[in-house]
Order: structure tokens, then C-alpha cells, then sequence
């Protein structure tokens, strides 16, 4: 861990719109200085991404960013951020992606030349390294692909570059659904950590080869899962608080290499890193339900500084492209949010409170994003030494949050999921601090035809 | 030696409880006694009919834990557990198998369609299925159809599944049913996944939608019927 | 006009989720008392509405209710209205829009008998008098057919009665695209009053014999036809705004011939009916972008009661069928009012002052919304005698506030709209109050191929 | 008597302005001046011949208003003012089109389908065509196929417009295209309304789709080109 004290060590700075270290990005959007702004997420229909439909591909992109665009001005929006997240054939193909952000960046660029209206792109491609079973990390083939939409993509007009990086997620996986905290923990603070150096090292090399910004990653394929399977009843919601709370030694990574934020929405780990490094963070809840329904809806907007709604597809709806729909609800949460800044801190802080409030009661998973909660939890990860003891203590830490709430009755917790409480704080308590120690007692029971540790430097 | 109905509720339980063998921790409450694994041993020796082991012992322990499951009672690790359990005495019955004095219910092959890596869901239905006494053939991810082709080769009368988590493979598990529908019609294809629903299912010519595994199990149940 | 006084003269007592009269529904529902509910509204899909597709018809509604009624008990709502806005064939067929309340009401039966979730129906059937051409207002074929749905529909479990009511939009249209505001007061304040006092009597009648409860009209032809084109850049924004206030005039006879709310969403006269009557009101705003856009996304909500999509199609986005999607955001907007609600009055006019602040300077639509502007507006209606004259004194007080507001540069508003002041000021002065002398005066100018008078009572 | 040209500039600007006639109280600047009716009338008296009155007179008046109104600098009332300026002078260039002296660029029936009330969109749309020059044949709302091809038979070369506005009549619309082209397989079929986009107007076999009036009216100027 290179983190030894936290940017925020008071819960009342940790606020939505500002951030220690703000981002001001190509087109002068500064993000964590005191503006909340709305970040749109969008995707194709069902439809199939190749050579011959790609003219329908652009006409639908051109629709989606042109309509946002006029519409965002319409509202008088101070800015936006598009997150292209890219399908699959566009990272396999970079040409295509390539081409997409070239399309998209004219548009922004038109409206910025004409109407000296903000707004920027945030380049998620796929981690296509996903493909190998079992995956090659650090020797897959795909690299190449991924790295090149990253590097023309980015000199396209792509200035945010993210990614929702697997590694480890392999034995993530199958310890989720086993509920295996310990599994869990060495998905995340040994592989995760490990790919995460590799892979995040080159991303912002890219970024300053480029001028670009290197935003961030986001467990998405670890927290998100686990919020997913625990809102269709499948694991425990204690069990996918503590998965959230680990994830955030493995993303904290990205910033450790040099990625300055905003990080990606979707895992959550938002408020820890800007806790902790003091980035500007994208959080995604309720004006995501587009994409996934979730137990934090109002909490997550607790310190964001973008307001996200994960992806939405290009369909009609009544009032319009759905796209373009989202927008309008992005930018009136947001709205609300820079009304209350402008209102002052206590105003601010009241806001927070009532966010907090509405949903830290009904679920572990709106607890561990309390910002008194995460500082507090953050506190705890930062006096390790390994990314094993952090995730350790951080989730011991979010345990006792847990089991402190049920015991106040300020937590609703079933008698089933109370069950697990227990056997989740021994299995956290026998993981070593030692990285090496917890290798050695995990190494035998890997599944080698599923993972290869040498991918991982093992 | 114990009462052979007796044996056999002993064995349901260790399945339903997830006991796989002696040595396993958990349930607390069976720590060190038999598990699915010995007990499954001692109905063989103690004479009773292996089709009666699979129906009473084994499925009805799978049912039992099931149920509890769907009623939102039990997490999907006590149903990865059991099936672990139902495995562990699998084993020891796989020569009756061999010489057809047991008979699985069905073939179940179930994969993530072409371009899609999306398996969490699909895993959970091949478990569940595997729980209800069918054999299930899992063919991973980025399954193209050739290879649902090749398993009706090799079994011919199973049942196929394809899951999809992306809007554009989505239009992959489209041709790949149209490509098999083309030289079996009347195979039974389900489909599923979280884009996926009745009307889609419909349109590409498949036969069963199920937005979970329970739906999966009841349907395959008429079927072998 | 027979309300002389305001039921809220003082604007910090015009808030969200308190109403001088709440509303208690069958099972339960208190609305006005202290929480705000979700009211979601659902429609079809592109399909055919006949006896043939009636299977699909119910499948879908089917799927719509039982998924909202699962999801709003998952995310523990206080309770839901599920408003079934039928679509014209559900009327011209009673039958079909009975079996569908049969359907539905037996839904949220079951949530109520074995969860204790409380959900009531909101049944809004068709004005189909629209269909002739002139339309017959009085002896039209169409009331009986309507009529039959209301009182069978009521009697299946459709426990809020309303309608979006179209008396006098002939004339209104025409003068809505002239933007003759003087056309438009005509329309609304004698031909809207005249028809409102003729169907809701009725309206009011079905509700007392079969026990339900008559909710409430809303100018959605007028006032949401306004705004759509306002925001298409079609008609001055300025004119959007006095007709909504005009509208309030014929709403409000609902309410005089026996309504006791919660009015319909999608005409924003609600404050205004609160102010003066007291009664609960459901608004619709940022959650209703599914339907159509609008500049008054948060200021909606200001003293809503209910909280409303206006309408969505039953189609699959990612996260799961648009329903539920919105059904989810609806209700965490709703969680965090009720929590601004827990934590007191100052706390509620907080948050209230923020919704204002958001809005109030981007749109005059807006200004005429904010919680002091209707008190003021409301209070100049009271006092006049006749419809005409509240019509007049109300959108010349709107006037004299946009004014002002755009004099203390606390308004954006283009030069070419204020072009539009002046002559509107001037046209409003030139109505007398008395109703005789307005129809004397308009009467030769009408297109008698368009509009019956007698169907009016003229 | 004024200078020809200077009289046409009189006319388009009477027509922009949407000054009808000599006692129109709009707009303030005009007032008591002649209006479009008088100076249609002098143009003609003037001898100037009836095409140019319509092309350098009217339409060039409509298209600066429409120009300004597409930019978001005019209002739809101070269109249908121009408009209704238009149709005063074009009563004098009555008997010029029934000589064949003068033509309009053709004929655009309209209508929104069976089922729909929704007329605000498409009166828009008609206005702003006439206003472009072409003979509009506005059918109205709730508008079945027949009186489509009942239009047709009375301007062979007419375009068609549809207009629909809920999602139950797009089907109506949709039945409507199949039954027109079933007859009439090339008859240029424009659709619009909220609901509708490009792909719905691709697959109900429709000609062109626009989401707004100058969509439409560019496009027929295309065709008639
Ligand atoms: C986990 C996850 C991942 C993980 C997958 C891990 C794994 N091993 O499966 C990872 C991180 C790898 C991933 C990657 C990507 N993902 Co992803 N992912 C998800 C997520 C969050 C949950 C999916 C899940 O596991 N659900 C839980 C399981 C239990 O549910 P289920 O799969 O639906 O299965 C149930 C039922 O459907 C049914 N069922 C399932 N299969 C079958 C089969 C039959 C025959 C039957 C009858 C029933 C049935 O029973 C199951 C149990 O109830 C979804 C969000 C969502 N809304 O679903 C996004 C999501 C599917 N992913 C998405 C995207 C965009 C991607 C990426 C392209 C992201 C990127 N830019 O790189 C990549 C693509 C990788 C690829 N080529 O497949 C989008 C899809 C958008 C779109 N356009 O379609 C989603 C919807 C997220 C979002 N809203 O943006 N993803
Ligand atoms: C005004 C209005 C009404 C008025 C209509 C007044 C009138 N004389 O037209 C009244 C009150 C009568 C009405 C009634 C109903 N309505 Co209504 N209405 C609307 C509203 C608010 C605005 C429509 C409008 O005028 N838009 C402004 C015009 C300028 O835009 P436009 O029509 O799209 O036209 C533009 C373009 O489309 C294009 N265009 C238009 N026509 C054409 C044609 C061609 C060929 C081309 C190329 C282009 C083109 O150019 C136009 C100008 O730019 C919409 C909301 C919305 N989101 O649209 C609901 C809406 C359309 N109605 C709706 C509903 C449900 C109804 C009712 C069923 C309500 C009820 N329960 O009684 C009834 C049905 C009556 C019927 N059988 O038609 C729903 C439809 C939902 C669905 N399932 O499809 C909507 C979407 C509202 C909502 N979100 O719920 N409605």
C-alpha cells in the first residue's frame, strides 16, 4: 500500500463537488471544484457490431451524442461527460472504436467551437483479455488490440481513458458464489492488485504520451457482480458489502501508478478513493436503474463529483431516445446538487444527511457508503502495510459497522444473512498480513486449468 | 448398519445440508459424522436400488434445498454445496449408470452463446439442473453453434440451453438457433439470460423461456415426463 | 368561481407531502398526511389493442403490475398508486378496460393480503368525446360508453377516478398556435369551466355510489400541449406559462363539484389546487422525462403529494422492463423527501428552497411553479367573482412577476420572448370580467364549423 | 405605381411579416399600409407574370420566415400569420393555376391515421408546406386508407404525408402504408409524429421520415426538383 494517510480524514469534507486534487480536462470541465456535472452512459440496441453495419452504428452514436448535446444546452447544463463504453468488436477491431470517438469528438468539439458548450469523452474499452480461458493476463494477445484503441482512441478525442479491468476475476467468480471471503480477498488483493499494477502502468504511459487523462478503473466485474447476485437473493448482502469494501485496495491501485481520476462508476469504490487520494470520483445510483437496480440509490451521490447512469441503450421511449431522456433526469439530480452547493457547506451537508438517511438503514451495502463509514473504514485500510491487511482490516472494520447498526436496530439484516456474520469475521481473521503467507496457503487449492499465476507474476 | 429408509432420509439430509464427506466442516451441526459421500457407500452395500439412491437420496436432498432457495430461504453457496454433496455420492453410482440400471432423467448441454463471456448466470442453471438428476454437458463461453451440434451427435435426445448477457450476442444466440433449428427443428432449444425474454425467445424460433433456474427444472420436468 | 379564500395563505405551509385535507384510500394509502408515494404510470408498447391481443394486452399489464408491486416491496415503499391510463380502444370497449382493473386490482389485493403492501389503482379513462368532429360535449355517443368504465371500472377495484378532460381544446388548440391568450382564457376559463362542471358532477356521482374516490381532473391538452411546444421552440415559453396558470381556473371546478384529490399529474395545476383547496395533489418532473421533456424537473416536486412518471412503455431497457425501472427512481426520489420529512419543517423548506433555486431562473414555466409565486397568483383568483376575471387577475399577477423577475435579471428570457409581454398584457386587459360580455364579444369570431356552443351550454 | 421589382420586395416583406391586408393591426411598423391581398393585386394589374408573383413574391417571403422560424428566431404563430398573408394574395393567382399559367410544385395530402386525434404536429407540417409552394390537401384526423387513395385518384402525382402519435395507432399507420402500397407500390409516403422514428418508417415500407417541418419541406423540394 502506498497510502499511509487519508486526503480526507474528516467525513464532513467528504462531500459531492469537491475534491482535494481537481481534474480540468481538454475543454476546461473541472471536475471537483465545486460542480457536480452528469455523465451519460450509452450503448447500441440489440443489434451486431461489424464492417457492414457500421454505418448504422455511427448513425445511431451520431443521434445519441448529437440529441444529448442540444438537449444538455437546452437545460443549460455546465457541462458533460459521454462515456463510450465500448462493445466487444470495438476493442477487437480498434479501427471501429477509433472511428466512433473521432465521430463523437467532432460533435463535442462543434458544440464547444459554437456554443462554448463543455463536454468530454471518457474511452472505456473492453478488457478483451477476458477471451483467453483460462485468461493470460500479461501475455494475451489481446493487449495489443486494447492498447491501441487506447492509444488512437485517446489522440481521437478520448480524454478520459478507464477500463473495468478482470484481473483475477476468474477466482473471483467462483469464491462470489461460494461466498469464500478468503477467495474473495486473494481474487482481489493478490491477482486484482497485481494485474491492476501491470495494466495501469501502460495506461498512463498512454495517457501522458497522449496529453490525455488517466481517470480511472472500477471493480465493476467484482462489486457489481456481487450487488447483482445479492438483489436477486442469491448471496448474502453483508457478503457483497465486504466484497465493495475490499474491492478498493485493488482500484486504489490505478491511482497509486498515476491516474488522477474521475474514476469509473460502477464498483463503487468512488468515495474510498477520494477518502483516501483525494480524486474527483463518477458514482452511478438511482439514475441508474437503467442499467441495474440497486440498494443505494440516493447514498452514492453522498461525494460524487459525476453523476452517472451506467448505460442505457439507444431505444425509444415516449419522450424521446432514452438516451437522451437520462440526460435530462442526470442533469436535474445534478442541478439539485449545485443548488445546494451554492447554498454553503451546512446546506451541502444537510443534503448528504438526507441521502445518507433515505438508505443506510435498509441495506450493508448503503452502510459501507456512509461517508462517516468510509472514512472510518478507509482509516483502517490506510494503516496497512500489505494490500492483503488492508482489505483485512477494511472489511473487519465494515463488519463491526454492520453488526454495531443490527445491534442499534438501524440496520434491516435477516435472521438468514445475520447467520453469516460469524463465519465471514473468521474466515477475514485467518487471512496473514503477508502477501507471500497468504500465496502459500491459497496456491494449493487454486483451479490451475481455470488461472495461471505466473500471469500474475506468481 | 442402519434402517435402509432411515439410510437413505440420512443421505437426503447430508445433500440437502451440503455434509459432502466426513471430513468437511460444515454444517457445524454434522461436524464429523458421515457424509453424502460414505452414506451414499453404505446404501450401496447395504443392497438398496440405485435408481432408489438417486430418487430418494440424492434429488429429493437437491429438492428439498431448492425449494428452499427459490422461497428466498437459502443462498446459492448452500446450493453450490449440495450439489458438491450430490457429486461426492454421484460417484459411486456411475458404474450403474454404465449398465443403464440407472438412468439419468436427460442431457442438459448448456453454454454462453458466441461473443459473450457471461457465465455466472449459466453456472447457476447448470447446477441447479445437475441438482434435478439431469447430466449437464456445460460447454462454457463463446459457444458457437457447431459445437451444440456436435453434443446432439453425442446425445440424441438432450436438451439444449443458451445463455446471453449482451444485446449484441444476443443477435449471435438468433443465428445460432436459426443455424440448429435448420437440421433439427424439433429439437427443444431454452434460452435465457438477463436481456433475454418471452417475446425474443419467440421471434428466434426457440422453444422455453425462463427468467430463472426454477423455471429451467419445472420445464425440463414436463418434458421428461 | 366559489373558492374566496386560500386553504394555505402562508407559502412555507405549501410543501411536499402535507395537505390541509389528506386523502385515506381503501386499503390504507393516506395521501397529504406526512409521506409522499411513487405513482407510477404504465402503458403498452407498439401493439394492437382488440379482443384478438387481448391475451398479450393482459400479459403485459400483468408482468408490468406484479414486477412494480415486487420491486416497490423489495426497496421497502411506504406504499404505491399504479395509474392506468387506458388507451382509447379500453374505453370505446368498456369490457376491456374492466378486465384490466379486474386483473390489476387483484394484484395488488394479494401484495396487501400477504405482504401488507399498500397500492391502489388510479383508473384514467379516455376523453373519447374528442372523436367527433365538432366535438359533442353534452350529447355525445361516447359518454355512455365512458361512463360505463368509470362505474364498472370503479366497482373493480379502480379506486382513483380521473380524467384528462378535453372541453373547449378545439378552440384552445387554434389559439394556442396563434398564441391568443385571449382565445386560449375562452377556451378554458368559459368553454373548460362550462364542460368540467357537466362531467364532473357525473364523475363525482359514480365515485359517492360505488364508494370510490373521485381524484381529479388536469389540463393536460392545455397545458402540457403548451409546454411541449414551448420546449420545441414553437411558442413563447412566457405564453406557456400564463396558460398553465389559465388552466387552473377549469381544473379547479373539479374540486368544487366534489373532488377530493389527488388531482392527475400531468397539468402542473396541483400547487395552485393545494393552495386553494387544500387538497393532495400528484405532480410529475424529472421522473417524467420517459414521457416528454420540461423546465420545471425539480420545482415539480416542491409540494407534490404524489410523485408521477406521467407515462411509460412496458419495454425492456438493460436493467430489466421500463416499469420497474422508473418505478425504482420514482421511489428513491420519494425516500428522500420522506427522510427531509423525518428531520423537520426547516429541513423540508430546505430542500424546498433548493428545488425553487434550481429551476426558477432558466424558465418563466417554472417561475409561475415556485411555492410563492402560487400562493401570490392563487390569492389574486380568489378574489374575483367570475372564471374569466380569476383567469384575467391570475395571468396578469404571473405577468407582473415574470416581469420583475427578468428586471432583477433573476430570469433568463430571450429578447424575442420578451417581444411577447407587452401584447399579452395588452390583450389580458382588453377581457371584461362578466362571462356574457367575454361571449358576446368572442362568440362572431368562432369557427362554428370547429365548435358547437350549445354543446356548452351557450 | 411602384418599380415591378420593388413591388415583389413589397409582397415577399407583407408575406414575411404576415401583414394580410391594408387594415391587419400587425405588425405595428406596417400598420395602415397595404398588405399582401393589395400588392398581389397591383403585381398582377402591373402585368408581372403570375409564376414570378408566386416564386419571388410569396414563397421567397415564406421560406425567409421558415428560415428564421428553423433557427429558432420565430415563432409558429408568426408563420401561420405569414401564412394566412399567403393565402390572401394567392385568392387573385386563383384563376392563373386553373389556366395552367402557373403551377404549384405539386400536391401533399395529409392526415393523421385511424385511431388518432393528434393534429397540433401535423397542422404544423401543412402549414409550413403550403408555405413552400405546394397545394395541401389537409384530410383531417382519424383518417383511414381509403380517403388516402380516394386523394389519389384525384391527383395522380400527389405525395402522401401520414402523421401518428400513439404508440397503438403507429400500427394503424403501419397497415395503412401496406394497404396504399399494395395498389401502389411507388407513391412516395412520408411519415412523422413523436412515436415514429427512421427505422419504423423502413420497416412499414414508407418513403422518407422526418422528425420536424423542414425535414419535410426540404425533401419534396428534392422530389419536385
Ligand atoms: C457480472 C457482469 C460482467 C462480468 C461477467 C462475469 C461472469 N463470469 O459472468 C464481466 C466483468 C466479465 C462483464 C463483462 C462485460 N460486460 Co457485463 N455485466 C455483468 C452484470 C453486472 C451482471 C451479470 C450477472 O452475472 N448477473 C447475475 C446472473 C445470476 O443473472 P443472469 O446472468 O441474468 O442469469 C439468470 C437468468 O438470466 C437466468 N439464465 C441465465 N442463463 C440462462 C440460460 C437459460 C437457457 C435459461 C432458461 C435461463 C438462464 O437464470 C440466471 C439465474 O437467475 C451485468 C448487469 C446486468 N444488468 O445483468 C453486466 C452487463 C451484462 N455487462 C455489460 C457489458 C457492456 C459488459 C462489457 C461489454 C463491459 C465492457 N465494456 O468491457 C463486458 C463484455 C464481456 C463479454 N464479451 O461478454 C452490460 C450489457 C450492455 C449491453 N449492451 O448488452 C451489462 C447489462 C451491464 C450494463 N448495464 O452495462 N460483465
Ligand atoms: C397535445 C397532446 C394531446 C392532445 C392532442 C391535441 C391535438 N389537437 O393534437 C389531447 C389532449 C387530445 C391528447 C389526447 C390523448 N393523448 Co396525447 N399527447 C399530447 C402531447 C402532450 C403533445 C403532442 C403534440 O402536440 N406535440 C407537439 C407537436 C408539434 O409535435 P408532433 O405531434 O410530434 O409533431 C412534430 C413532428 O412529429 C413532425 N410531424 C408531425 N406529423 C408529421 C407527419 C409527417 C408526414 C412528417 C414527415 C412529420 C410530422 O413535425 C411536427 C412539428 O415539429 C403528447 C406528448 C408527447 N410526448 O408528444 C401526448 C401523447 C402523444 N398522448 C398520449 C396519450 C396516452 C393520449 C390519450 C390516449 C390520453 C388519454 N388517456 O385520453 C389521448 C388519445 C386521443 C387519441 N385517440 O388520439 C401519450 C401517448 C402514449 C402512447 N401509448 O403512445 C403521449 C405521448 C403523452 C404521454 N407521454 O403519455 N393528447
Amino acid at each position: 500500500m502506498r497510502f499511509h494517510t487519508l486526503a480526507i480524514p474528516d467525513a464532513r469534507d467528504l462531500v459531492f463537488g469537491h475534491a482535494p486534487h481537481p481534474v480540468t480536462t481538454r475543454r476546461g470541465l473541472v471536475l471537483g471544484a465545486g460542480t457536480v456535472y452528469p455523465e451519460l452512459n450509452f450503448t447500441l440496441p440489440p443489434m451486431q457490431v461489424c464492417r457492414e453495419t457500421l454505418p448504422d452504428v455511427k448513425a445511431h452514436y451520431h443521434q445519441i451524442v448529437s440529441e444529448a448535446l442540444r438537449r444538455a444546452r437546452d437545460l443549460h447544463a455546465p457541462g458533460l461527460v459521454l462515456e463510450f463504453e465500448t462493445l466487444l468488436e470495438m476493442t477487437m477491431t480498434p479501427s471501429i472504436g477509433v472511428e466512433l470517438v473521432e465521430l463523437m469528438n467532432g460533435l463535442c468539439e462543434e458544440a464547444y467551437q459554437k456554443h462554448g458548450f463543455r463536454s468530454e469523452i471518457r474511452l472505456t474499452p473492453n478488457d478483451s483479455r477476458d477471451f483467453d480461458r483460462p485468461p493470460r493476463m500479461r501475455s494475451s494477445s489481446h493487449l495489443d488490440a486494447m492498447f491501441e484503441l487506447f492509444e488512437r482512441g485517446a489522440a481521437a478525442g478520448g480524454d478520459l481513458l478507464s477500463i473495468e479491468s478482470t484481473g483475477g476475476k476468474e477466482v473471483h467468480d467462483d469464491a462470489l458464489l461460494m461466498c469464500d471471503i478468503k477467495g474473495v480477498t486473494f481474487a482481489l488483493a493478490v491477482l486484482g492488485v497485481r494485474d491492476m499494477r501491470f495494466l495501469w502502468a501502460r495506461i498512463v504511459e498512454v495517457a501522458r504520451r497522449t496529453g490525455r487523462i488517466a481517470g480511472g478503473d472500477t471493480a465493476c466485474g467484482f462489486g457489481n457482480t456481487a450487488m447483482v447476485l445479492a438483489e436477486k437473493g442469491f448471496i448474502p448482502k453483508v457478503f457483497a458489502a465486504l466484497v465493495r469494501v475490499i474491492s478498493v485496495v485493488r482500484t486504489l491501485v490505478a491511482v497509486e501508478e498515476g491516474a488522477t481520476g474521475p474514476d469509473k462508476d460502477c464498483g463503487y469504490e468512488g468515495p474510498y478513493l477520494k477518502a483516501i487520494a483525494g480524486i474527483p470520483i463518477s458514482m452511478e445510483g438511482k439514475t441508474a436503474a437503467c442499467a441495474h437496480g440497486s440498494p443505494v440509490g440516493n447514498v452514492a451521490a453522498a461525494c460524487a463529483d459525476l453523476w452517472s447512469n451506467e448505460s442505457v441503450q439507444n431505444v425509444k421511449l415516449l419522450g424521446g431516445f432514452a438516451p437522451t431522456v437520462y440526460l435530462e433526469q442526470l442533469e436535474y439530480d445534478t442541478r439539485f446538487l449545485n443548488a445546494a452547493i451554492r447554498d454553503g457547506r451546512s446546506t451541502v451537508l444537510k443534503v448528504q444527511q438526507l441521502q445518507v438517511e433515505s438508505d443506510v438503514h435498509l441495506d450493508p451495502q448503503a452502510l459501507v457508503l456512509a461517508p462517516q463509514n468510509v472514512v472510518a473504514i478507509a482509516g483502517e485500510m490506510v494503516k496497512a502495510r500489505t494490500y492483503v491487511e488492508a482489505a483485512r482490516r477494511g472489511a473487519l472494520r465494515a463488519l463491526d459497522l454492520i453488526e454495531a447498526a443490527i445491534g442499534e436496530e438501524a440496520l434491516l439484516c435477516s435472521e438468514q444473512e445475520q447467520g453469516w456474520l460469524p463465519r465471514l469475521r473468521e474466515e477475514l481473521n485467518a487471512i496473514p498480513d503477508e502477501e507471500s503467507a497468504f500465496v502459500e496457503q491459497m496456491l494449493p487449492a487454486l483451479d490451475l486449468t481455470k488461472t495461471i499465476p505466473a500471469e500474475y507474476g506468481l | 448398519m442402519t434402517e435402509p429408509n432411515d439410510l437413505l432420509d440420512r443421505l437426503s439430509t447430508a445433500v440437502e445440508l451440503g455434509k459432502t464427506n466426513q471430513a468437511a466442516p460444515y454444517p457445524p451441526r454434522l461436524r464429523g459424522q458421515p457424509g453424502a459421500d460414505e452414506l451414499c457407500r453404505e446404501a450401496i452395500a447395504a443392497g438398496l436400488a440405485p435408481q432408489e439412491i438417486l430418487g430418494q437420496g440424492l434429488i429429493t436432498g437437491m429438492s428439498r434445498i431448492g425449494e428452499r432457495f427459490s422461497q428466498g430461504k437459502a443462498f446459492v453457496p448452500e446450493m453450490l454445496l449440495a450439489a458438491r454433496a450430490m457429486s461426492a455420492a454421484m460417484v459411486h453410482l456411475k458404474p450403474f449408470f454404465a449398465s443403464g440400471q440407472v438412468r439419468r432423467r436427460g442431457v442438459f448441454v448448456i453454454g454462453t452463446v458466441a461473443g459473450d463471456l457471461h457465465d455466472i448466470g449459466k453456472n447457476i442453471v447448470a447446477m441447479m439442473v445437475e441438482g434435478a438428476g439431469w447430466e449437464v454437458v456445460d460447454l462454457g463461453v463463446d459457444v458457437k453453434a457447431d459445437r451444440f451440434l456436435a453434443e446432439i451427435e453425442r446425445h440424441p435426445s438432450c436438451v439444449l440451453g443458451m445463455s446471453a448477457l449482451l444485446t449484441t450476442t444476443m443477435v449471435n444466440m438468433e443465428k445460432m438457433v436459426g443455424e440448429i433449428r435448420g437440421r433439427d427443428a424439433e429439437r427443444p432449444i431454452f434460452v435465457g439470460g438477463a436481456p433475454v425474454n418471452a417475446e425474443f425467445c419467440r421471434k428466434i424460433g426457440a422453444t422455453f423461456y425462463a427468467p430463472d433456474p426454477q423455471g429451467v427444472v419445472e420445464r425440463l420436468a414436463k418434458l421428461a415426463a
